[in-house]
């Protein structure tokens, strides 16, 4: 189902909603917000349209979908943007009222699409919303049109609410907190709804209502709806909390990394300060310096903005102290395609610093599973004293599914262990070791611990600036070794092979979980056999995963990329994984994996030369 | 693993009254022979116990460059980090630790040249920290470049024909961007230096201090007009809160008044008292400290020394909100902030 | 490959009197209804044709923000950069072309705060381009949070308890990073715009134009109390080269002058003729025009615009040595080159 | 041979003369300056040596050597430094006078080596050479103590020359030029210079005097002496030249690539401009500016600079404008040893940018082929209109070795190929593309070619910004085919196997040419059989590389980092390569590569599991 309209139209507030009302339902879901680039195109024209879609069913959803098979069009522009999109026999509700000469003209129709044969693969259902919408508030005490226009988002809510049996009460009480304060606005509002109810209800307009039953085969616990931006923001608090290390953020807005930002603002009381740098080498730096100060500091961009940080990133891995990076990808290069997603950066956080400078890379699988990665991020940071780089991207940022809140006591507790002051007549290390290479971590004010660090090669043990060559050989594998030491506690790489006899595996990372989940299943649905895993570390991988490649005859490795995870893999494991990438900036498309993990399939077995 | 190491002696001086050597670390100093940064390491080290700050509560953050070996020599906690980029770590440390007293060493091509830009924002924002500048007007740790302080016409080993760009002023530059202690002091008077030093530990907020530092290896004697003997009491024009502004030999003593058409001039002392400036340090209006900022345009001209600028303003780092900080491991706050919004259970 | 597309009609444009259109690109324009980015495009591409010079060799560099959209309506040479660089780009253009006229468009984010360090340098080095600042004291292209102008205490995205930065003046921040052409104008008021943006292209060397621009989605009215026909009398000082600063309605005329303590005050203008300072545009030093700059924290109050200052001084790019570029492609002096020093033949 | 000293001794300039009368004589040789980290660590002390070794023969040299046959030491430091550098039986010439006993404490020799058994594995000469200058000068007009100190580094050149019979003239004549205005000084040096070499004459101590008879096995021509910083702004000289178009260098200094910024500052009156930027940044936006206005844009630095400069050359690759950016490499991470070597940047130079953003990478093999690069990178640079990163390093750029200057007809010319007005009524389409996937280069200044570029994704053909999802996919696939179409002109790799038999295949990349053929050099001298080849072309590789691998058993992989290259051949070719790494900062020795390729041959064939 997708909302289509113009930006002005309040659409993903309409979206939002229907998404609230759904997951309290418990139906799982997802969704998939599609704003336009301008900040306002001009109003009724295709750049200026804004759209927002979601997917839901009673089993477990794992993309916003491919194709949406309900278009709701608030003007001819949202129409022509969205058709291309709709499958055939697909239902398009349209605002009749919007399909002025103006607005067909600005969105580049000669005749109406309502009125010649463009639509008729369709099932076309015209609606005035705009007039029904003004003709609600009639009467209402001190409504005046102007609200009473803006409010026909409501109604188109209202409308599909009841298409889809979505419960009235969330909705209506949303409505009520958001315009306590403005008794006109919260008049309009409700009965916008509630016309748009009651039009479905009462008209004979429609002729299928869809009925969904709740979800049913989910993990018992309390659940709420939260998009990737918002579990970040929680696993990092949920990190701070369990290291009782007060959060620092320091970050320079930048979409779709802003949100995040914003989110962490909000929790000052909760120990959070937020920095605005000037720029992005600054907020790594405000970052740096407060992991120097003991507290947790974390840094937050997208793409351009992790080119900028990378020299303070190698300074933070000699210093060896903790620090989060969260690179929420979107479509590159340079500036690219801001608003759209993508996975190009995977090789840029392994490989973009100067030197050789590994450092632990985690990536997201769904918006929830942010939650997971972003505590898991902050652990091996703290544990392990090094920056950790967290790969999310557009798509898991603005997209939201249920999800099972996690009670506190399943989070580990996270020991900063703090080095405490030598005894009496022994000086400090800072650059000791224990077992699993990691040394002390000494925030300024232990007396006896004074000592000083910095980006210049430093000898062993002492931390002391060291020219020497043997010990800076020996230091960079250390420090290599250091990374790679932490996969000896990851969890193997699990592999979802039902009947363990399928020949071709396809192995994702990131936000394509979803898609690949979905794409599999179809495959399995035919009667396939397929193996499916997701890599949610980058670096180090998994210790079993050159294991599970070489388990597998053919092996296809999807990506939002011209192909970058296959790189390391090949590189590591010399495995002929395949790529298949997708550079659209949009998410992958379940129809078009299912082909493609067929045509592999049965594709004759190469064999070796 | 062992983090500790046996040594003769010292503990970890809480107990008893600090001195110089404490704040002496135990790797060797390693400029040129002659370079002004011993001087200005010496005078800081001999201030430090003066200020009542032990130790492990001072951290000294550098950036690259000479100037930035300064914190190896000091036996508190210290970050030589990267070029250009010491004061947002320090914004960073400041911002999480108000309990510690934190000095950022700069030369003139780290702090203007690449860091130009974190040194106007730390000063707007007026973060507590204090940033001493050592301005040689040269590149010295990458052997002999111009700066953004060289002079135009200097021939370096990047200006082979000469500099063409017109250097900064540091003090009208941090001026502009809304300082609110600016000082400047030279490496070979002691005294001074110590005094301004003194005040900028003081100062809450951010200050900044230039020090005129000679490069004897690439730029030897650029500020000898103003430290030398038989120059320097004709050159400095030093400022100081309260007093009449006045300078050179008491026989010619000149000094700064108002001219008619609304700038500064220099006139001779004798027969102008009661227009000579009085310097006032905690004025609001940066504007005068600005005007005398341009008196000179290089140190080979007649230029103030000392305190330009000392007020009070709100510093960065402290919380904008009612109880910050309440919940740091707090774990129930967090539990219900994970619980915000609408939940439902699934059985 | 064919470069070229089949389109109705206007040529090269060199051939007739250019007009406005032939400064509108076939690009529609994407901001905000309202957004006072509209009506700045609309003066520049009315003064453009006055200004003498081709479309060809006119060239607009952006950076990114709202502002940086400014490269595509203009039927120029563009370039929409990357967020706050647009300066070094026209600073490479500028040393190698000097025959083009160019122009950098930035936001308060771009830059002040991203790209800060590169406009103070570009200032200093007096790089022939002229920059305009839209001054809208918020991030609008990403939605909403502070900017270095953002007043204290504002609320936005970033900010929810309210911004605790003090923020720039930027025409005092570039007064004190060397700025040799200052001005400050209104998105609302065509005339005086068209009028400080012509002084600023005629001059040779950096110029810095701040224009307070409205953003009707993020910060409405920020500038309302200077634009607006009920308010603007009381608030703007126009400040005009040659006459005496006075502002205000005729009946309570008031005026800008050198107050008792040596810094500047507001007072009656009536009676007090003669202390009523007269604006110089070309006074070398700098101070007075700070002092100017400073007479307004921000907007709210009585505030100067026009141009602050404008001076000459020797431009970035200028060769430092005797006949640069002679050898540009001459095989010869290249041979000579590669010979020189000790060189031996092996047959 | 090497000369030690304190920094102020002046062992460089004794180091570059020797080089110099050396390279006249036609012999081959290879030099490594070894300079201290600190501008003037205090004299006398360890940190504070200075030493310059040259490697010289008749037949052609490959590398400074691996451990000098001669070591001056002008203090107890430089002998302390050196010594475990030396291979027994090595001679040593010290400096006796400056084995006081102040010195020797800054040293931290409580005895004096000279009188202990330190150095009974060695051939000691004691030379008081202070007291011979100081000699040698007395009686000449206006010469003082000091000057007649400070000349101890030419009484120590006379007396090598001496030894390696070198002819005088080329010194005598050098310091003439350069102490022309400063009479003292220069007939200080003379007389220390003549006196070192009298010295060696008349004196017993010398058992043996070492001739080297000049090189012979080389191609005829002209022939000067280059280290690798000159070569490479005579190359990018080169290329503006036979380009026509003027070069603007930008840059921002650091170690070691600062030279190159004040090699070409000194060009101006060739058309060079050059821009001294307040960072990295600006110093890439600068070169990037002059390649919008239509000259040639260079940006140069070394690894930290990199990191800065990658958004911006994301950009030039968005924009697709010709620009070179030149990396001299040194050993990372972060600070890390500014003045040692390394080629840690290759993944840097392919992957560290946001996005999919690949572009051309070269790197040169020898102090003389940064010329031949830097051509062609200028070359590819503006042929295909995009950036090119240039990789050398801190060894390159400070070894010399002669090198026959290159008659210019031997270089191409390139062709801007600037785009020229449409015709009239037609309008200009700055991204049509050619055959190569090349689009035009529009300078501003034409009539009629008026147009916008940026780093948003942009429109096929007409560069206007374009969200169109296929747009984004196709225009990411042509930027890479653009990149990777030019390996169908470059040579094909060229494989050294004199048999054509062997099994074992080196391949390196980069400054450790000279020492692999030396390593193989030894391995073949042992009667076994290797291949060798070496990569100049790191993107696109050369288009047979993959078979050539592919021909051999085994395939080593020497570099001086983790292992960078490697990782690129085994993810595209699946072929076992093995990684050979050396991480001290220094260059490979042949000895050490010599053991390894012969273990390698000698190591059982993997049977493929
Ligand atoms: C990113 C980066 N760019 C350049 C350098 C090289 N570098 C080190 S110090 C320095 C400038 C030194 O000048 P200044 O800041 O004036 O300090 P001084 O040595 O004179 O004390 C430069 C350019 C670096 N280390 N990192
Ligand atoms: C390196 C980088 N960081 C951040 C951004 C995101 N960004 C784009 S515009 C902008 C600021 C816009 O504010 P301003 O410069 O005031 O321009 P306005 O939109 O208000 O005209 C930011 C932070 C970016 N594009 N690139
Ligand atoms: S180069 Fe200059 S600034 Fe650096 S240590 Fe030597 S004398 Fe001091
Ligand atoms: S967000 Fe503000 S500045 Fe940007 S286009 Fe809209 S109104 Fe203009
Ligand atoms: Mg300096
Ligand atoms: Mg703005």
């Amino acid at each position: 189902m997708r909302f289509a309209g113009d930006s002005g139209d309040g659409m993903q507030l309409a979206g939002g909603r229907f998404t609230d009302a759904t997951a309290v339902l418990g139906n799982d879901l997802a969704t998939l917000p599609d704003f336009p680039a301008e900040i306002r195109a001009p109003a009724g024209t295709i750049p200026g349209v804004s759209a927002f879609q979601i997917h839901f069913a009673s089993r477990d959803i794992l993309t916003p979908g491919d194709a949406p098979n309900v278009l709701v069009a608030m003007n001819p522009a949202a129409l022509k943007a969205n058709l291309a999109a709709l499958p055939r026999g697909a239902t398009i509700i349209v605002n009749e009222d919007a399909f002025t000469r103006r607005n067909l003209e600005k969105a580049g129709y000669a005749e109406s699409p309502l009125d010649d044969d463009t639509l008729s693969e369709f099932t076309v259902h015209r609606v005035p919303m705009t007039s029904l919408t003004t003709r609600a508030s009639e009467g209402l005490e001190g409504v005046g049109t102007r609200d009473a226009g803006r409010a026909k988002n409501l109604f188109a809510l209202g409308l599909l609410s009841w298409l889809y049996d979505r419960p009235t009460d969330v909705t209506e009480r949303w409505i009520e907190g958001k315009f306590a304060s403005k008794p006109a606005a919260k008049a309009a509002n409700l009965a916008a709804f509630q016309a748009g109810w009651s039009f479905g209800e009462t008209t004979e307009l429609l002729d299928v209502q869809y009925k969904i039953l709740p979800a049913t085969d989910v993990e018992s616990g309390t659940y709420r709806q939260v998009n990737g931006t918002t579990a970040t923001a929680l696993g990092l608090l949920a990190g701070s909390v369990r290291a009782r290390l007060p959060l620092l953020l320091a970050s320079y807005p930048i979409t779709p990394a802003s949100e995040l930002l914003h989110e962490l603002s909000k929790h000052e009381r909760l120990g959070v300060r937020t920095v605005q740098a000037e720029d992005e080498i600054a907020a790594a730096g405000v970052a740096l310096g407060a992991a120097f100060g003991g507290h947790l500091g974390i840094t937050s961009t997208s793409g351009p903005g992790m080119d900028l940080k990378s020299e303070t990133i190698g300074l933070a891995l000699m210093l060896e102290l903790p620090m989060v990076i969260v690179d929420v990808q979107r479509a590159g290069p340079s500036t690219g395609l801001p608003t759209k997603t993508e996975q190009s950066d995977l090789l840029m956080a392994m490989y973009g610093r100067h030197g050789d400078a590994p450092l632990p890379i985690l990536a997201a699988q769904t918006a929830g599973d942010c939650f997971r990665s972003a505590f898991e991020a902050v652990q091996i940071a703290i544990e392990r004293r090094t920056p950790v780089i967290l790969l999310t991207d557009g798509f898991l940022a603005n997209s939201s599914e249920p999800w099972r809140i996690p009670s506190l006591e399943e989070l580990p507790e996270i020991d900063p262990g703090f080095a405490s002051a030598p005894p009496e007549g022994e000086s400090f290390l800072p650059y000791a070791r224990d077992e699993r290479g990691v040394r002390p971590w000494a925030p300024p004010g232990t007396p006896g611990l004074e000592h000083r660090i910095g980006g210049i090669e430093k000898q062993d043990g002492t931390g002391n600036i060291s020219y020497d060559p043997a010990n800076h050989a020996h230091m960079t594998r250390v420090r290599a070794a250091k990374v790679s030491n932490i996969a000896a506690d990851l969890p193997p790489l699990a592999v979802d092979d039902p009947g363990g006899d399928a020949d071709v595996l396809v192995l994702g990372w990131g936000s394509t979980y979803g898609s690949i989940r979905a794409g599999v299943r179809r495959v399995r649905d035919r009667g396939l056999k397929v193996a499916q895993a997701h890599v949610r570390h980058i670096n180090p991988l998994p210790s079993n995963i050159g294991e599970v490649l070489r388990g597998y005859d053919k092996v296809l490795v999807p990506e939002m990329n011209t192909g970058q995870l296959v790189k390391l893999l090949r590189a590591e494991f010399l495995v002929d994984c395949k790529p298949y990438n997708k550079i659209t900036g949009q998410p992958l498309y379940a129809a078009e994996l299912e082909e493609a993990i067929v045509e592999l399939i049965e594709a004759p077995a190469e064999v070796p030369a | 693993m062992s983090a500790t190491l046996h040594v003769n002696g010292n503990g970890n001086g809480a107990e008893h009254r600090l001195t110089k050597a404490d704040f002496q670390s135990d790797q060797e100093t390693r400029w040129c022979p002659g370079c002004g940064d011993y001087a200005i390491l010496n005078a800081v080290q001999t201030l430090m116990p003066d200020l009542g700050v032990p130790t492990e509560k001072t951290v000294f953050v550098t950036g690259i460059g000479c100037a930035g070996r300064f914190a190896y020599y000091m036996d508190t906690y210290g970050m030589h980090s990267i070029h250009g980029r010491a004061t947002t770590i320090a914004t960073g440390l400041a911002t999480t630790r108000e309990d510690l007293s934190i000095w950022v060493v700069s030369g003139d091509g780290d702090a203007l040249s690449i860091g130009g830009n974190h040194l106007i924002h730390a000063l707007r924002r007026n973060v507590p920290v204090k940033i001493l500048l050592f301005n040689n007007q040269i590149y010295g740790l990458t052997k002999g470049q111009a700066s953004p302080t060289s002079e135009r016409g200097k021939i370096t080993k990047s200006t082979p024909f000469g500099s063409q760009d017109r250097p900064f002023n540091p003090i009208a530059l941090a001026l502009g961007a809304e300082a609110s202690f600016v000082a400047r002091t030279l490496d070979r008077d002691r005294k001074h230096m110590t005094e301004v030093l003194r005040q900028a530990a003081e100062h809450k907020g951010a200050s900044l201090v230039e020090i005129y530092q000679n490069c004897p290896i690439f730029n030897d004697g650029a500020f000898f007009n103003l430290t030398e003997k038989d120059t320097k009491v004709a050159a400095q024009i030093r400022l100081e809160h309260g007093q009449p502004i006045t300078f050179g030999p008491e026989e010619a003593l000149r000094g700064v008044a108002r001219a008619d058409d609304g700038g500064l001039e220099i006139v001779a002392a004798a027969g102008n008292e009661q227009r000579l400036i009085v310097h006032d340090q905690h004025r609001e209006d940066p504007s005068l400290a600005f005007a005398l900022a341009r008196l000179a345009d290089g140190p080979t001209e007649p230029t103030p020394i000392g305190i330009f600028r000392q007020v009070q303003r709100p510093v960065h780092g402290a919380a904008a909100s009612e109880n910050p900080g309440r919940a740091v491991g707090d774990v129930g706050a967090l539990d219900q902030l994970l619980h915000a919004g609408d939940t439902w259970t699934i059985a």
